[in-house]
């Protein structure tokens, strides 16, 4: 009963959730789930953004220690910017659980619950080979070069497409992930390259602006893949334009981390490995009905 | 005076010359770079292409091109882009939910369009009276709506993206799109936008009393005031042309993309200033010419559209980008004194009429 | 003038009362303006004349007072009620937009306005040439008021007013920036409107020249009234003791100096000008220790060229030039002023004050590396006692070395560049219209010291338009036409005639004399 | 003159007094609302995590204000953040790689410090040559430099994160996180840093004649050139230092994340800018105090934290932001009424460009 008391008196103190901008469907989700889920459990919660500002996640890890926050649930800024505040975190006796990004170093989170970007990226790449039917010239759009996933992304892809020779990219940009971006910067490699027969995208926004392009140039026949798997563009592959995407079940993600959360607050122990990674789904026209708010029903 | 007009042609020229040879040399360079890729860089249709992306950066920088001829700066126009890109995006989406009537209205395209603009301009309108009324710095009031309004967008639909702006036949709201995609005698509306916007801007500079008055505003605010200029009144009102610029724009990128994303616009306020400064505005205020400024833009979006073709980086574009810019400066640096030098009736500084000195 | 005494008051300040931060500008003022008449307004620097006329004008509001147009009591809150009521106004400091060109300075805000809205430039230039046609300059229209000398601007100005054709014109020291000639245009200008019935209200601390065409005359001191009068019953002396209150004494007191040896001299200083020709032509002189050469030419002569040339604005001048019998290498301005060289700019706004700075911090602005300790620490107390000094012996008006110079009336601006000048220890002093703007009294201070530098051993270079004062003061008088040096007067031989003489060589003979005296 | 000296000693203090107040008030305010969630907002732990924050942006504000003093604006400070973070992490990731002789040289942590605020320095250098020896618009030369640097500063990696900047033992580069986690006498070395800074800085603008130099020239460049002041000479010197702080800020925050990333620094210019105006400092020039630049750069900082601290959603604290922004600005014209009429000292202490000579 005592450990019961200890229980309800720690709940009501904050889990911290920290996510990259909610401006993107994919991170509010993410926000969204946690915040549900720990809600559900009796937590009181912070939710923050930091925007991919790896600093600006630094002070917020601060001001989680100074709240003296129960746990940390965070999407990082940042491979190797984030290990400096995690440990930070831990020395404080605060534990991290990492979803969706992981960090290059082991022993400082609690859980690094990770949706595995370079094998989704790889049955991306494959179902754009076969939509390609192995050969045509194609573009890539790739996210902030500066962000880990767009690199891993853009090496999972090319580990598939480069097996086929007769695939030839013809252009290759960073748009930033941004919607806007995509569009113009895709109407100007139209320009360049008329003959295009396929778009590989960083993630769904840019699938969307880059789709927008197509169709304002009267080749919405082109075949565009995404990642992430949007409500926007299960719509667009229902409507038969985007031709697929990768899912991340990053709300499934979040609810786990703040369960194991839950469970180390309790036990002190999670009683799963740190590193957790979570396959990613192909979503296309086959499935896609099924896909909601990044959770696909069984 | 025939003279003077002869003279003042010349001047004209030589004037916006220096960015037309940055323009010149930039366009010249990617076609040849491009020739040997078998790209065509100057076809028509890629022409039209850079200039609707030019459209975008042009339609904020003529706002700001007056603002900062009043020696003021409108931080806020990327914001305000967003914002009404979600406002018109929701209203198309969403139409307008009157949950105490339980009833939702769904307004025609053209009335989401006109509230879209009216929205624009008060915001600008905002601007003007916080920087007029209470004297506010024009960079920290417009930077402050900057924020309120990035923050709306997003509060707007909780972050999220306002897609399928097609709208539906069944409400009465199809149609947007035509903004971003349409085209008339072959030319996107976007363009003929433009041009609408460019010529209301230079007739305004150039033909009316109120030009004069923003010119003399920027020049010496003080003397202004005591010759009779209002100007509080004409101050607000640039800032409010400024917010209505925006909402043009952001009501073509939304059409364009058919979809409306709150975080859109970001950074364009950059552009805009750079695209007026390229052109030869002042930001001590005063001087500065509408035609200017679209050259200024026209560099900024052959440079980017050039590099994109030529499949640079990202990263290398960034510094290319850099040192264009200041290059094309400094080139119109020099000229400006060789110009001195080569010529007494320029630097006596003749004007043609409703025409800037480039050099205070 | 006999019968000014049934003369009709158009317009009336009763009991006018003005309070600044720190200052009281004008206690319970009464001032009547004739109309048609050439009514006078004189008043040491910081007196209120000023003041007076921006609250006449509306610019500013009287912190109690009443005004009376036409015997009808009225109230102006921005300049515009003033000019719709017929009052238009020359303003002491310029009010012209230097991005913008002469006609459009002259019709802002009242465009002429075609159909469609549209600014009827045409016309306005139009009307701008026959202006300047009038005033006998020739301005372009298209010209950008930024190209043009101080002086020029003035007529611009001048310019701008006349083109309101307003019932009542108020003229604050319209002629600090012109020579003689110009200003017997304007004064043929002024002729004419009275002839058209327009009354002018006239400031200036040229008071030769309100003898010479002032019909009524009003006196201020520190802010009260003093007296008015009739200008036919007074003379020269008169005047003085008023404004300065007290025994005046005779101020133009050129007293002869003994010269040292040479301690400047210039051979063949050439100042090339932008485009062709040259601004300063072959121009060599010497100048001794002790000696007050004054410089005397019409606008535009290349007076300020020269003397910009020597404190090394210009480093593209060719020529050479010795101190002291050693050839100066230095080209930076810097160099020249630790060489002691000095300047004193003709235009204090443009460049000679720092409006942003308090009186104290613009005065030691030339020498703060004598002040600092080891040129980099600077100690408040040292500066103060330098500063308090010079207040105190300029007499400045000031609330105190603190206050904002751009709270300064004109005068004791000037005042503050004179000393900022002093406070670098020259050898040499080049001094461009100096005494523009500032009153009788200050004038009388300002050549009391010019002469006490001179016997302490300095070189002083005097360049003003103001012959009288140019003949009393100087040891020499070298004048200048079109860049060049045209004539070199020993103090006796400088007739006013012979000086004007000179300046004109190679001018269309404009100077109207007769109308003088 | 004892009464002026009181005059100006109070002008002062009122003069940021309203900065004050808006910190004053919002610090309240926060310690409230936090108690309720019983955090209390006034710990000295709390006090000194918000101190930190702040040293970021008020070190680059305190550069800033030189620039901004002499009328100009430096827009690159934080692509400097960013490339100079980056070197500095490749100096010590990868040590200095000179392929023709087969070696690389890992320098120690001090030789790379001190490189790392020399290239600042020189890219501020730069900015300032541009500006003064080619007279482009500081607002251009240094958006351009802004470019350039951020481009440089990925192409450095590819893009990537230079990774454990705590070095190794072996190469004997140890000790950098000091910089950032260090504490002497229980503070952050960074605040200590930002101690430096500020006593340098309100050194240099009160004692000097550099200083007084850099007012000069932003009230009046010509009466100042004509006085002796090596108007070129010192603006340079004035971009420089910015470039020099920006040098440091990017150590700190390499050295606090313990990594280095390209794209660190992007927007804190705008941050920079809006203390020094918050604080007081005017963008036309020869206004302006370091003291309320800090202020300024406290009120962004508490504002920041405590949003976060309340975990306000991140659009409304945009909102939030914003609205403080304008309403301490307005605040703050108000109370600069109350004053003129109170005090001559500081008449005139805000006028807008033109409209210096309003009390002549
Ligand atoms: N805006 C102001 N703030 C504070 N004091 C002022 C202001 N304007 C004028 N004064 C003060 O009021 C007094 C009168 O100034 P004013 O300019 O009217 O004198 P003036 O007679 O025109 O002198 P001058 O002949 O030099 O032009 C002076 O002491 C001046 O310092
Ligand atoms: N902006 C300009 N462009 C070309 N020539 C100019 C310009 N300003 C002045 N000048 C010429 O330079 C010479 C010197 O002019 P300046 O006005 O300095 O002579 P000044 O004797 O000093 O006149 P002031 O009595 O106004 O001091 C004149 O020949 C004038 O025509
Ligand atoms: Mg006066
Ligand atoms: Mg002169």
């Amino acid at each position: 009963s005592g450990d019961q008391e200890a229980k309800s008196e720690k709940k009501g103190n904050t889990i911290f959730i920290i996510t990259p901008s909610h401006d993107n469907p994919f991170f509010k989700t993410e926000a969204v789930a946690a915040d549900d889920e720990a809600k559900k459990m009796g937590y009181a919660t912070t939710v923050l953004s930091h925007d991919d500002d790896a600093n600006l996640q630094d002070q917020q890890f601060d001001t989680a220690i100074a709240a003296g926050a129960l746990a940390i649930i965070v999407d990082n800024a940042g491979a190797d910017a984030t290990i400096g505040p995690v440990r930070r975190a831990k020395e404080a006796g605060i534990p991290s659980f990492l979803i969706d990004r992981e960090i290059n170093e082991t022993g400082l989170a609690v859980s690094q619950i990770v949706s595995n970007n370079y094998q989704g990226a790889v049955i991306g790449a494959e179902k754009f080979v076969e939509l390609m039917g192995e050969e045509g010239k194609f573009v890539e759009l790739v996210g902030k070069e500066s962000d880990t996933n767009a690199g891993i992304r853009s090496k999972g892809y090319h580990e598939i497409l480069d097996q086929y020779p007769a695939l030839e990219m013809v252009a290759r940009q960073s748009a930033n992930w941004s919607q806007t971006e995509a569009y113009e910067k895709m109407e100007s490699i139209l320009q360049a390259n008329p003959d295009i027969k396929g778009v590989i995208c960083g993630n769904d926004t840019m699938a969307m602006g880059a789709m927008a392009a197509l169709k304002a140039a009267g080749m919405g026949d082109v075949i565009v893949v995404g990642f992430d798997g949007s409500n926007d563009v299960r719509d667009s592959i229902l409507a038969g334009d985007i031709k697929a995407t990768v899912l991340q079940t990053c709300a499934y993600n979040a609810r786990l981390a703040v369960q194991q959360a839950d469970k180390y607050i309790e036990t002190g122990s999670t009683g799963a490995p740190e590193k957790q990674l979570t396959d990613c789904v192909l979503i296309d026209s086959s499935n896609a009905k099924k896909l909601d708010n990044f959770v696909l029903e069984q | 005076m025939k003279n003077n007009k002869q003279n003042i042609s010349i001047g004209m020229i030589l004037m916006q010359a220096r960015t037309f040879i940055a323009l010149f040399i930039l366009t010249v360079a990617f076609t040849l770079l491009l020739s040997n890729r078998g790209i065509n860089f100057l076809s028509p249709i890629n022409l039209l292409t850079v200039t609707k992306h030019v459209a975008i950066t042009a339609i904020l920088a003529i706002g700001m091109t007056f603002v900062i001829i009043t020696g003021g700066i409108d931080l806020s126009v990327g914001s305000i882009v967003g914002l009404c890109g979600m406002i018109a995006g929701g209203l198309i989406h969403e139409g307008l939910n009157l949950p105490m009537f339980h009833m939702t209205i769904y307004y025609h395209v053209w009335v989401i369009i006109i509230l879209t603009l009216i929205l624009g301009t008060l915001i600008g309108l905002v601007n003007g009276l916080v920087i007029t009324r209470f004297n506010v710095a024009p960079f920290i009031g417009t930077l402050g709506m900057m924020y309120i309004a990035r923050g709306f967008a997003n509060i707007r639909s909780g972050g999220a993206t306002f897609p399928n702006l097609q709208g539906q036949a069944r409400l009465g709201n199809t149609g947007f799109p035509f903004l971003g995609a349409g085209k008339i005698i072959g030319i996107p509306v976007s363009i003929w936008i433009l041009i609408i916007v460019l010529a209301i801007g230079i007739y305004v500079a150039k033909k009316t009393p109120l030009g004069r008055h923003i010119y003399a505003i920027g020049g010496n605010a003080r003397a202004a005031r005591l010759s009779g200029v209002k100007v509080k009144r004409i101050t607000t009102i640039v800032y409010a042309f400024s917010g209505f610029c925006s909402a043009i724009v952001g009501l073509i990128i939304a059409s364009q993309l058919v979809a409306a994303h709150p975080a859109t616009g970001e950074t364009y306020e950059m552009s805009a200033i750079a695209a007026a400064v390229l052109g030869g505005t002042s930001l001590s205020g005063g001087i500065g010419t509408i035609g200017g400024t679209i050259i200024g833009a026209f560099v900024m979006g052959v440079l980017g559209d050039g590099l994109v073709m030529m499949g640079v980086s990202e990263f290398w574009q960034n510094v290319i980008k850099g040192v264009v810019i200041v290059a094309a400066v400094i080139f119109d640096q020099m000229q400006q004194q060789m110009k001195a030098r080569s010529s007494v009736s320029l630097t006596g500084g003749e004007t043609k009429k409703g025409e800037e000195a480039e050099i205070a | 003038m006999a019968k000014q005494e049934r003369d009709e008051i158009i317009l009336q300040a009763k009991g006018i009362y003005k309070k600044y931060p720190g200052t009281i500008a004008l206690s319970n003022v009464d001032f009547n303006v004739y109309r048609g008449k050439v009514n006078v307004l004189v008043g040491e620097n910081g007196a209120g004349k000023s003041t007076l006329m921006k609250i006449l004008a509306g610019v500013e509001q009287p912190s109690s007072g009443e005004i009376f147009l036409k015997s009808e009591q009225c109230r102006f809150f921005s300049p515009n009620d003033a000019a719709d009521r017929g009052i238009s106004i020359i303003y002491q400091e310029m009010n012209l937009f230097p991005n913008l060109n002469v006609s459009d300075n002259i019709f802002i805000a009242r465009e002429k306005i075609k159909k469609g809205g549209r600014v009827d430039y045409d016309s306005q230039e139009e009307f701008t040439a026959s202006l300047m046609k009038k005033l006998k300059q020739d301005i372009g229209p298209r010209v950008l008021v930024s190209s043009l000398r101080i002086g020029q601007q003035q007529i611009v100005e001048i310019a701008k007013a006349l083109a309101q054709n307003a019932e009542i014109l108020i003229m604050d020291e319209p002629t600090s920036a012109l020579s003689t000639s110009e200003v017997d245009i304007l004064f043929e200008m002024i002729d004419e409107l009275k002839a058209h019935g327009v009354t002018i209200v006239y400031i200036s601390h040229r008071l030769e020249e309100l003898l010479q065409i002032g019909d009524y005359i009003t006196v201020l001191r520190d802010g009260r009234l003093v007296t008015e009068t009739t200008m036919a019953s007074i003379d020269l002396q008169w005047i003085v003791k008023q404004m300065v209150g007290g025994e005046a004494d005779e101020i133009f007191t050129g007293e002869a100096h003994a010269l040292g040896d040479t301690i400047l001299e210039c051979k063949h200083i050439y100042l090339p000008r932008e485009g062709e020709g040259y601004s300063v032509r072959d121009v060599s002189f010497e100048l001794h220790a002790g000696e007050i050469l004054g410089i005397y030419g019409l606008v535009g002569a290349g007076r300020s060229e020269l003397l910009e040339t020597l404190i090394g604005e210009h480093p593209e001048a060719a020529g050479e030039v010795y101190l002291k019998g050693e050839k100066i290498v230095s080209s930076t301005i810097t160099g020249r002023i630790r060489d002691g060289f000095a300047l004193i700019p003709e235009d204090r706004q443009r460049e000679g004050l720092v409006p942003t700075m308090s009186v104290a911090d613009n005065m030691t602005l030339a020498s703060l590396f004598r002040l600092a300790i080891r040129g980099i620490h600077l100690r408040k107390r040292d500066e103060q006692e330098e500063v308090d000094h010079l207040i105190h012996e300029m007499s400045l008006k000031t609330a105190g070395s603190a206050v904002l110079v751009s709270s300064l009336s004109g005068g004791n601006q000037q005042k503050v560049v004179i000393g900022k000048s002093l406070l670098t220890q020259p050898q040499i002093l080049l001094m461009d219209e100096p005494t523009r703007g500032i009153d009788v009294a200050a004038k009388g201070e300002v050549f009391s010291i010019m002469n006490r530098l001179a016997k302490q051993g300095l070189g002083i270079i005097f360049v003003t338009s103001e012959i009288r004062e140019l003949r009393a003061i100087s040891d020499r008088i070298l004048v200048m036409s079109k860049g060049a040096v045209t004539g070199v007067f020993p103090r006796e031989e400088a007739s006013e005639e012979a000086l004007v003489e000179a300046s004109a060589v190679g001018h269309i003979t404009t100077a109207v004399r007769e109308g003088r005296n």
